[in-house]
């Protein structure tokens, strides 16, 4: 399956690369090459997405008019939680570590493969297992808990479908541990020589980041979700307060996990957009140090914060001022690191390729999606706004507006990498911009609503908020398109794209000095690493690099 | 919601600490709209200043300040900390129970809420509470958790099974507000809300005095009409009845027979129930018995409400003082318009709509 | 050793991916540790609603604590340290080359592993026997005065054998087995003594205010809401005790596979990284057993005296 | 190489190991019999609690000290085994300071 690279001769054969390298679906199914995983999960990734987005749209619709006349409240109760699940524990979980990150992390760091390249294709199939179990469930059955699974309504008064779903969570979880697991042993091990952890791309940072949080957080919501469906067959009474249990119990461990789980989401896109900036305005980044170490903060005091989660739940004013206080901190390193992809603007040579696009979108949507993590973690402000469209689109501004774009930005930026071909770049700017205007258009009348005091998961809502929720259906129809047509002019560039040379944008990451797309085993010979992150200074030798590989083999 | 604008941007602010609410909201938008626009003034203005001049120019390497990074690391921390200040003050405000209150328990239940006033009313799916009084929830729930909100107070708190939780607020607008869940609770979760109904504390006086049975005037004299005092066997649709129909009676007159005719109205409902033999209408026999001291003030007063509705009126008048003293003899509510609800009392399965507002 | 390319020399049990033993080695190490840290957390949310319940329930607790067997317990602790040991030693003879040494080391921790599992279903049966399993009808039927009474003696034996020889007076005992459970429902069947240690507390007022809440019902001990919270205690027992012998029984598949492996001599100095990952997993589940045995058979065990 | 490395990794001989294997077995001993010893009204309340978790935690330290060999590891075992505690103390102690405070009267709520 995987032929060992010796001989390359242009002239004779097209280069052995990863794509070309065995076309049997063997040898897609039970590889053990991480580009070829990334690929897998690409493409299931991308399934799920679509599936969530279907969901979305339904919302959307419904939502349209103050009664629940498109779908009834049982059949809306489903779909708002199907979306739910599906959009975070399918798509955007893993969806950048697990594609992008599963791609790049060892081509940046210059390593053949993952540390353990079997456990991360189990990881595949664990996705794929728990996605299609989740799935099933959710289209067979349909779970009306939403997705948080509060108890004791999913313990006690939702159908049991919620114990099936709940095992697709669980099976994805060991995948998502799996893959953090991967990541941390190959960044820890695996770095090509003169690769110190200080001339690391931002990307492998962030994903670092994300891997602790995957490792340390994932493990809760599993044994969570364990004892939940235990709670549901046997009535441990351990969540329902009806034997005895606890409810409050469920959101502090439901909640431990998952407040990280938005770091786990929004980390590796932060490192997508410190790529993009620095390699688009062709500078070092501002503050590396402060960019790297903010990532790890965010990770680590992300674990402290989960009871901003329970202000409304009965806390104590003490409790709640302390989760509110360590909330309030860790919109520093935040903040932090706008300022800081801010300043790499500053006498940079700005291009505007569509990643570059979607980098500043990122920028304004992040702002928005952040700041407004300010209103929400205030003790006082958050009792009036919790559980409103207000939350809603704050973690819609983070997770969509920050975690999506960055993912789009990363496909577009590394496209030319992973398949050798050009996409459209009138049609990539296009997109990118309906995708920011429909963005906009869908979510910030949101906030208003929320502070109007429309809650969220109502399948019907007073007649004098309908206003602004057209506007937001309105403009998710905008988001739509700008959503489906990267699916169309990517696919198209893989048939009569150009090709896109091996390296596309002339840049300096190591990623960027093998062909594109990489062979099997990444690089033609062990790099060598002589120069910081983001170097594009004249000595750093970008051209010669490359021509030598080719001539020297 | 009495916001009128096509787009509503806020709710009306009908407690206490609603200003307070709001002042924190606008400051925190002043903190985002500063760090905002400064962000994206200066992204704007760098992305164009330095737009790519030449296709992969090397641009001057910069690596960093230390001093600027401390700068931006203190400047949004010290910000944050005066939010978190000004958060920590209104959270108290909103969340600390203060001494003197007048204390409603609240139940919640798939999909409805039960209130009971510490007077013995009980109410569902709405709270009438005075102007001016600091009211204090104390809640539960039969199932699952619930949340009581209510966005012109600016308040809400879950309501957790197995545990009790409490939220408390001082209206000071009289009017008619929102009443949602927040928390999600199955299938009518958004079917689960109703009316705050905020009175002047003589509305309210006079409220809990006519409405002990969390029924409407009207109902209540139903009630009473067909059931408890048993008017209907005699008085029935039509005139077959051993009494005269009392359908649409109200406002015509009405021949009695000694050949006086009088026009019905309150009074000589009143005085119909209480001397029946003084005034025998034309065509029946004077076999009515007297109700007197059975009924009181009240009841006859709901019971005159019910004959009006009879007659396709369905707005109670106040007949009596309100300065009476003691609750029995008060008088019906001068409830602001309580939309008459369904005869009968209210379905579970069926709660009334959270739509509607003016 | 920088000198050491993969292509000129392979050493045996080198994956593609790495350069040399020594980072292969160092992966594994810190993959397991990687690991291990997932398993403190995964654990750790059995040890948070143990944290939470025992701190709501202590009486409920103290008293379904008492009806395990710390004898059986504490042997199984000992059972799991000699395991420990003999793991341990498995690595320092796959250190030292010893490839027999290896064989009888591992097939001892097999036997360990075994006698724990072994005693834990003992432990399991004897639950099983009394009515304690939290688990739907998954408890002995037993079916009327008769066939209770033909059982009582053995019960008594066992019951005795379980106390570590701290039993109450014999006329209890005799009195709590002889119960009815024709469905095998989970039965709390030790009222007299749990409401001697609730009206005590009581009295001393040690309860806490969920207990207050939690086993009382107009002022009355409430049997009923009692079991539920004993239950409670046997649900996080059964939990915890049982997903480590999950991870026992994990192990024991992994030990089988070192010793195929070890039998055909394949780890040497050079090259033992599978012995020692899987004796740093094997450690990991010693440690959370010790734990897990003070935290459940002996903790409160005191209030019964 | 594969010479000197093989030194370099053995630091522990029989001796030592049936030490730290004699330590646990004495800590397990003691801990059985302190649990039926009634501290709790001889010293403080919570005492028998403290004791009997002190112990597991020497015992525990032993056993990733000197079987797992983290004592000659290096800081990113040490951190890795330190660290996942750390968290785990996290998710016990903010947990637990909700349930504490709950209902408790602190800032009168």
């Amino acid at each position: 399956m995987e032929k060992v690279l010796e001989v390359r001769d242009k002239t004779k054969t097209p280069e052995l690369n990863y794509l070309n390298n065995g076309y049997s679906v063997a040898s897609w199914l039970l590889t053990k090459d991480h580009k070829r995983i990334a690929m897998l999960y690409l493409a299931s990734v991308s399934f799920f997405f679509m599936l969530g987005g279907f969901f979305a749209a339904l919302i959307r619709l419904e939502l349209m008019t103050p009664n629940s006349d498109l779908l009834q409240a049982a059949s809306y109760n489903r779909v708002f939680t199907a979306h739910g699940i599906i959009m975070v524990f399918l798509f955007l979980i893993p969806a950048i570590p697990a594609t992008i990150g599963n791609f790049f992390v060892p081509l940046m760091i210059g390593a053949k493969d993952l540390a353990f390249p079997r456990i991360n294709l189990l990881s595949w199939y664990l996705y794929m297992a728990g996605g299609l179990v989740a799935a099933y469930a959710l289209l067979q059955g349909g779970v009306d808990t939403g997705w948080t699974f509060y108890a004791p309504y999913s313990t006690t008064f939702s159908n049991g479908w919620v114990v099936v779903t709940g095992l697709g969570a669980f099976i994805i979880g060991f995948s998502s541990i799996l893959t953090g697991l991967n990541f941390i042993v190959t960044i820890h091990t695996m770095r090509a020589p003169g690769m110190t952890w200080f001339r690391l791309p931002l990307f492998i940072w962030s994903h670092y980041a994300t891997s602790l949080i995957m490792i340390l957080g994932t493990p809760v919501i599993a044994i969570t979700i364990l004892l939940l469906a235990l709670e549901r067959i046997a009535k441990i009474g351990i969540f329902d307060p009806a034997i005895g249990g606890d409810p409050i119990l469920f959101q502090h461990l439901f909640w431990f996990y998952s407040h990280p789980a938005v770091y786990i989401m929004i980390l590796p896109s932060m490192g997508i957009i410190s790529e993009l900036i620095a390699n688009f305005s062709r500078k070092r980044i501002f503050g590396y140090e402060f960019v790297a170490f903010s990532s790890i903060a965010i990770a680590v005091i992300g674990f402290l914060v989960w009871g901003h989660h329970l202000f409304v739940s009965g806390q104590s004013i003490y409790a709640g001022l302390v989760f509110s206080i360590l909330t309030m901190i860790v919109a520093v390193p935040s903040a932090v690191k706008v300022f800081n992809w801010t300043a790499t603007l500053y006498k940079g040579s700005i291009s505007f390729d569509t990643p570059m696009l979607y980098a500043f979108s990122f920028l304004g949507l992040f702002l928005v999606g952040g700041l407004t993590g300010l209103f929400l973690g205030t003790a006082g402000m958050d009792i009036h706004l919790s559980d409103t469209y207000f939350i809603i689109a704050h973690f819609h501004y983070v997770m969509v507006g920050s975690t999506v774009i960055g993912y789009l930005g990363g496909i577009h930026y590394w496209w030319s990498k992973m398949t050798g071909k050009e996409y459209s770049e009138f049609w990539g700017k296009i997109s990118a911009m309906l995708v920011f205007i429909g963005f906009n258009l869908t979510f910030f009348p949101q906030f208003i609503l929320g502070y109007l005091g429309m809650p969220r998961r109502y399948a019907s809502y007073a007649e004098e908020l309908q206003v602004l929720n057209i506007f937001s259906t309105a403009g998710a129809g905008v988001l739509a398109i700008g959503m489906i047509m990267p699916v169309i002019y990517l696919t198209a560039s893989l048939f009569n794209g150009k090709d896109a040379g091996d390296n596309r944008w002339h840049l300096p990451g190591l990623e960027w000095r093998t062909s594109s797309p990489p062979p099997t085993e990444n690089f033609y010979e062990p790099p060598v690493v002589t120069w910081e992150a983001y170097d594009f200074s004249d000595e750093n030798g970008l051209e010669p690099r490359k021509e030598l590989t080719k001539e020297t083999v | 919601m009495q916001n009128n604008s096509w787009i509503p941007l806020f709710p009306e602010q009908a407690s206490s600490f609603a200003w307070q609410v709001d002042l924190l909201y606008f400051y925190i938008i002043a903190v985002c709209l500063f760090f905002g626009t400064s962000v994206v003034i200066a992204v704007t203005w760098f992305a164009w200043q330095y737009r790519e001049k030449e296709k992969f120019a090397t641009p001057k390497e910069i690596h960093g300040s230390n001093v600027l990074e401390l700068t931006w690391t203190a400047i949004p921390f010290v910000i944050a900390m005066t939010i978190f200040v000004f958060g920590s003050y209104v959270f108290f405000n909103l969340y600390r129970m203060p001494a003197d209150t007048m204390d409603i328990y609240v139940v919640g239940k798939q999909w409805m809420w039960k209130f009971q006033h510490g007077t013995g009313q009980r109410e569902i799916n709405e709270l009438h509470v005075p102007v001016g009084r600091k009211i204090k929830l104390v809640m539960t729930t039969e199932d699952v958790l619930h949340d009581v909100f209510i966005p012109a107070f600016r308040t809400k708190a879950d309501v957790v099974p197995g545990r009790y939780t409490y939220l408390w607020f001082e209206a000071t607008k009289p009017g008619k507000y929102h009443l949602y869940c927040a928390e999600y609770c199955g299938l009518n979760h958004s079917g689960m809300g109703g009316w705050i109904y905020v009175m002047e504390q003589r509305d309210y006086d006079n409220w809990l005095a006519g409405n002990v049975t969390n029924q409407t005037p009207v109902e209540s004299g139903q009630d009473l009409f067909q059931n408890k005092l048993g008017c209907a066997s005699c008085h029935q649709e039509t005139n077959q009845g051993r009494g005269p129909s009392l359908k649409g009676i109200f406002g015509k007159d009405q021949k009695l027979t000694n050949g006086q005719t009088v026009s019905v109205n309150e009074s000589y409902i009143k005085e119909s129930i209480l001397n029946p033999q003084g005034q025998i209408v034309e065509g029946f026999q004077p076999i009515m018995p007297t109700f007197k001291g059975q009924v009181s003030e009240d009841q006859l007063n709901h019971i005159v409400a019910y004959i009006k509705s009879l007659s396709g009126n369905t707005t109670p008048t106040m007949t009596s003082s309100p300065a009476a003293k003691t609750p029995t003899a008060a008088t019906p509510a001068k409830v602001e318009p309580t939309p008459a609800k369904p005869a009968g009392s209210p379905n579970p399965s069926a709660p009334s709509n959270v739509k509607g507002g003016k | 050793m920088s000198d050491t390319h993969a292509h000129d020399y392979h050493p045996p049990g080198l994956q593609h991916q790495f350069e040399d033993m020594k980072q292969q080695e160092e992966s594994n190490i810190i993959g397991m540790w990687m690991f291990l840290a997932q398993e403190i957390m995964f654990f750790g949310g059995l040890f948070t609603a143990y944290l939470i319940f025992r701190s709501k329930y202590p009486m409920a607790f103290a008293a379904g604590s008492n009806h395990l067997d710390a004898f059986l317990g504490g042997l199984n602790t000992l059972v799991l340290i000699v395991s420990s040991l003999t793991m341990a030693l498995t690595v320092y003879y796959a250190q030292k080359n010893n490839r027999n040494m290896q064989v009888i080391m591992i097939v001892l921790t097999m036997i360990f592993g075994t006698v724990f599992l072994g005693v834990k279903a003992v432990e399991y049966t004897d639950k099983y026997n009394h009515g304690l399993v939290p688990f739907a009808t998954w408890n002995k039927k037993t079916k009327g005065e008769a066939q209770a009474k033909t059982e009582a003696p053995k019960e008594v034996k066992n019951f005795f054998a379980s106390e570590g020889g701290k039993a109450p007076a014999g006329a209890k005992v005799e009195e709590k087995h002889d119960y009815i459970n024709p469905t095998g429902q989970f039965q709390w069947n030790s009222q007299g003594e749990s409401n001697e240690l609730i009206l005590e507390a009581q009295k001393g007022n040690f309860l806490t205010e969920d207990e207050k809440i939690g086993y009382f019902t107009n002022g009355e001990i409430d049997q009923k809401k009692f079991e539920g919270r004993v239950r409670i205690f046997f649900w996080i027992y059964f939990a915890m005790t049982g997903l480590h012998a999950l991870h026992m029984i994990i192990g024991l598949g992994l030990m089988l596979w070192l010793l195929i492996m070890a039998w055909r001599g394949t780890y040497s100095a050079q090259y033992y990284s599978p012995v020692e990952i899987s004796g740093l997993y094997w450690h990991f589940v010693d440690i959370v057993w010790i734990f897990l045995f003070p935290l459940l058979y002996l903790l409160g065990r005191h209030f019964i005296h | 190489m594969s010479d000197k490395h093989e030194e370099h990794e053995l630091h522990m001989g029989i001796p030592q190991y049936l030490v730290i294997f004699t330590i646990l077995f004495v800590g397990t001993i003691i801990t059985y019999y302190v649990a039926l010893t009634d501290l709790d009204s001889r010293l403080f309340a919570g005492a028998n609690t403290l004791v009997a978790l002190l112990i597991a935690f020497f015992k525990m330290t032993c056993v990733v000290l000197y079987f797992m060999h983290v004592r000659w590891n290096g800081k990113l075992i040490w951190l890795t085994a330190a660290g996942s505690f750390v968290f785990l103390g996290i998710m016990f102690a903010f947990t637990m300071q909700d349930y504490l405070t709950r209902g408790a009267g602190i800032f009168t709520r």
